[in-house]
């Protein structure tokens, strides 16, 4: 199994895709999810997370089959 | 009720038919509290001709179901719409409507409003701007909607 | 605008309608806040078919424009819309609409809520009950539109 | 010329009119035109009143011609 990785808005555009695919490992961070699906890149300041469509923070752990969302701050209503 | 549209958005249609089907309100509602944002043609001090709506499908739709659930925890509502647009929305279409039914006006107020906030600060929804210069830019963020325009900023 | 009416008042029809000819606002508005108080079948414990809404004609029109005018000195408001309804009104009938429009929704949410609560203090209508046991009554005052439902009377 | 007075609603019913004619004089307030108009009723608690379609107080002087209104408190909305 691995962890689905999406992007959305100005950092799906920075990043030229929209999700990713990661091999999932045991004490995986959220932050690690970051880290292994984008190694030359540091996380960019004010982006939020998810994971199934929740919002958690970096240090929050993941399971096998999650999937995880970064993007920017929400501008919508 | 919440529904997300690609398409442009009536919110007086919304409210008249979502009406005429909420027969569990008849008689009981004495006040309703709407909100309705529309796309205005400047941002920012550049004209905007357009504006994309980009979304996360599913976790919006989470996301708006509980900001419903936790302002019906707060407040005695007997029903609420949210209306959302999606995709390409033109200056003077309806971006949003929310509206809450409730027996007495200080409810339906609080909710309608408490529920834009949340909406505005938490729904996974991103807008970018085509102006008429034809460049495109994102909106960085939502302003705090307890501020007026008078305020100094 | 200030409208009274001796029929009944469809609020969406109102609002397209002001809208549509309100010109002056196009591309300029991002915000409407909108309420609307509707006639309950219930008050005080009583079944109500009916009530008769009597108003001091030529008073109430000049204290409706003073309080928007107040408004407009607080807020930045793009226009307002005020409709009453005068006359016997029946359950699930609307009383009255308050409409305010505005660029951006901090104005528009309190612009509107500060102008149906100086409606509901100063504007001089009166409300008679037709009770479904045939007695009628006049309502006493109108209770504070920032308290809740759930809060201790 | 005289001073026009209102009634409404409840107070309308109460009385069993509509409206009364009052003798201007000088010095009249509020409740002067209530007294002369009332003379065996005291103005009932919580009544508010307007001149000219105003608001104003019971001690608030009238002038030749003036329209006073009596009512009870407002319930519309």
């Amino acid at each position: 199994m691995s962890i689905t990785v999406h992007y959305f808005a100005s950092l799906k555009e920075r990043l030229g895709r929209a999700s990713d695919n990661v091999d999932f490992a045991p004490d995986l961070t959220v932050l690690d999810v970051w880290t292994l699906a984008n190694p030359d890149l540091p996380l960019p300041t004010a982006i939020l997370v998810a994971v199934n469509m929740d919002y958690v923070t970096l240090t929050t752990s993941v399971a096998d089959a999650d999937t995880v969302a970064f993007f920017p701050p929400v501008t919508g209503g | 009720m919440i529904k997300l549209c690609a398409t442009p958005l009536d919110p007086w249609q919304e409210l008249q038919s979502h009406q005429a089907t909420a027969t569990h309100l008849t008689g009981q509602y004495g006040a309703t509290s709407i909100f309705v944002g529309t796309m205005r043609d400047f941002n920012q001090g550049d004209a905007v001709k357009g504006m994309m709506l980009e979304h996360y499908p599913g976790m919006t739709e989470k996301v708006l179901a509980n900001i419903v659930a936790t302002a019906e925890r707060q407040w005695a509502m007997l029903d609420c719409l949210i209306v959302h647009r999606i995709g390409m929305v033109r200056p003077d279409q309806p971006i949003v409507l929310v509206a809450v039914w409730s027996a007495h006006r200080g409810d339906a107020f609080d909710a309608c409003r408490a529920i834009m906030e949340a909406l505005k600060s938490t729904a996974p929804f991103w807008k970018k701007e085509q102006l008429e210069s034809n460049r495109s830019r994102w909106v960085n963020s939502n302003s705090n909607g307890y501020l007026h325009a008078n305020d100094a900023m």
